[in-house]
């Protein structure tokens, strides 16, 4: 008996939303209304905490004593962001975030992850081998510098917080901001320099 | 469980390809799939994400590799509303006009027999070793770092017990702790000793070192 | 490497489906498969067993999984006639007129540092231990044994160490152990206490266990 | 840029076989000989040196002593026989063969292994479940009866002597050797009961 050929993920989605819907277990407005929602999570808000680090020592104390509530006093907060904490990069030490077992992140600062994260080959390699890794992403760290890897294993939600670059003294968080990408937030970017 | 999921420190994979300007979704099925996945544990109310996560798990392996995140999302998340009765694996494979391959069935055994540490017994600075159990069925202490002494760094809140609320045991919660082992101690004489790995593992996946 | 090729004690798998009255090959071009693995290694002389089984551990993992059996002989032989400068990556891919997947590159330091054992060091009766090498290249002592203890059944010929032999080494030749370990020492908790494997390591793939 | 879709199998088949004849580094004859090469390697042969074992004691204690020279007592040797060891089945124990690196088999006694025995199922769960694997398969193991698993992981290939079945006495080779299958000399099945 030759096997039943795969319908297309396409027809598949659609065979779920159709029975769900039929059924009456869901509305049609509950799934747009969480189809949209992610578009309230973005590595815009993580730079926007960065950048407020960076210009306010006493939210930088705060972020680093409780990054949930840091986040949330910039109104970013909701689904896996139960437990932020957030990792202050220095000069001797770099951090890069993964989870090797499925593809969590810090939703309302990060957003949902890119599909690099999400790939079989970021998560099986940066734990073992990160500066090779980072090398091929574009980040060639110096020898003298430490990388701890951050493996999201539970339920704590990191971010990091990468180095201030020079020549940004007087910038506005604005245009701080504008330097963290969603790669610096996990740790496999610097933040850029200033144009 | 051993399976395809837990890639950690698995070799033979290549480069990361990286897409600059990547938008949310690439497709309008990976927006309806993502609402689907919430939906599912919000409002239907057919189950918690520990379960969601292990039904992703217990895809047939090639599936899973070759998939889509999002495939996967989807995978996981009709696999269980079928084995909770809400839907029909006949009637969705009728509506997609095609085969619609779910998940694998939960192991006989899923759960190893550890002790529920309701009180946290380690603090910042204790060396700990990760147990090197093996269960079948869903655990979130990652393979590489099993049978492996590391240092507690931070002491987390409790967060549920995924192994238990995952095979729909009592609900129970339990510390987490950041624990950072050199990755020399991980993959003997590979990297730099500088570097480090820094795994978030609930309480009693743990036990004390003595020095 | 711990590579995909590595599947012992992996979960996840389903059912095994067998076939009733199974032909030696069910297409034409499978036999042809064998022919050019068979021909490649002794006519062209391209390359030994070593490395080509090594090429298809290489093969990128998804692609392995889902493979059929001669497409992993295919694509491993044709890796090897390309890296060894017999065909062109380009030329074939323009011939079967679509893109033409190979195995990934060697890994830059593929083998553990182990001392040649041209003398036999166990007897039968011996309790021995497999080292707790992971090298990023070609090894045959599969990951569920390692660091596991178990006792000498037999003593084989000397034959070929394969970890050099898959990197173009020096040819040396060791006895190879069927070495049987309790099946419970590999997966605690598991299985019949009456039940154990048996495998076949080569000499430096061991250590003595002092009783 | 969008990926170059995948050529079929069978074409880069074809292109191997082309490149390699055009280049003149082997010649279809060459690759004819090989391609019929299997047909001499059948587990008829594996059943031949089983039911002589069953029926000559002398030959049997060859057989456990040294397969590789028994076996080709019959005729039966070349490449993937090199060292071949026979693994006697007793009342108290059941041996199973696997190789789960690769699939490795005895091709002059067993054939090239058949489809089941390169699974990635067969060869994940047979080591670490063996009990389960063989009653899917069809094999009921009394839970008094020891199962030894016997991983193909060097050069050794091995083949299983079965149980002789009851009810046989007296019958010709022939007649025993018909008993015996591929599955059987492989350890997921006993052989066959006379009908």
């Amino acid at each position: 008996m030759k096997k039943q050929e795969m319908a297309s993920i396409e027809q598949r989605t659609q065979a779920v939303r159709d029975a769900l819907l039929e059924q009456g277990l869901v509305t049609a407005s509950d799934l747009d209304t969480f189809a949209h929602m992610p578009e309230d999570w973005k590595p815009e808000n993580g730079a926007a905490v960065v950048a407020r680090a960076w210009t306010d020592p006493d939210f930088c104390r705060r972020l680093l004593a409780d990054a949930t509530a840091a986040c949330a006093e910039l109104g970013y907060k909701g689904p896996q962001g139960e437990y932020i904490v957030a990792l202050e990069d220095t000069p001797a030490q770099h951090n890069v975030i993964v989870c090797t077992q499925c593809s969590c992140t810090a939703w309302p600062v990060l957003g949902l992850p890119p599909d690099w994260y999400k790939s079989p080959e970021y998560r099986a390699r940066v734990v073992r081998e990160p500066r090779r890794v980072l090398k091929e992403m574009g980040l060639n760290l110096s020898p003298d510098i430490g990388v701890r890897v951050w493996e999201t294993s539970a339920e704590t939600r990191y971010m990091v917080i990468p180095l201030r670059p020079a020549g940004t003294e007087g910038f506005s968080e604005e245009a701080l901001a504008a330097l963290v990408s969603r790669e610096a937030l996990i740790g496999v970017a610097m933040a850029s320099e200033p144009a | 469980m051993d399976g395809i999921h837990d890639l950690g420190g698995m070799q033979g994979f290549g480069e990361i390809s990286m897409e600059s300007e990547e938008p949310t979704f690439h497709e309008p099925w990976q927006a309806t799939a993502f609402a689907l996945m919430f939906a599912s544990q919000v409002v239907v109310r057919s189950h918690n994400v520990d379960e969601y996560r292990h039904s992703i798990e217990r895809m047939n392996p090639a599936h899973y590799l070759q998939a889509d995140y999002y495939e996967r999302v989807l995978t996981g998340t009709a696999s269980l509303l079928v084995e909770k009765g809400h839907l029909s694996a006949e009637d969705l494979s009728a509506r997609a006009g095609g085969a619609f391959p779910l998940s694998r069935p939960v192991a006989p055994s899923p759960m190893a027999d550890l002790s529920p540490q309701l009180e946290p017994r380690f603090s910042v600075g204790d060396r700990v070793r990760v147990l090197t159990i093996s269960p079948a069925g869903h655990v979130r202490a990652p393979k590489f770092c099993r049978g492996c002494v590391g240092t507690v760094l931070h002491r987390a809140p409790k967060f549920g017990f995924p192994d238990v609320a995952a095979h729909g045991g009592t609900r129970r919660k339990e510390h987490t702790y950041h624990v950072e082992f050199a990755s020399q101690d991980l993959w003997p004489g590979e990297g730099s000793s500088k570097d480090s790995v820094v795994v978030d593992l609930w309480d009693s996946y743990l036990e004390a070192v003595n020095r």
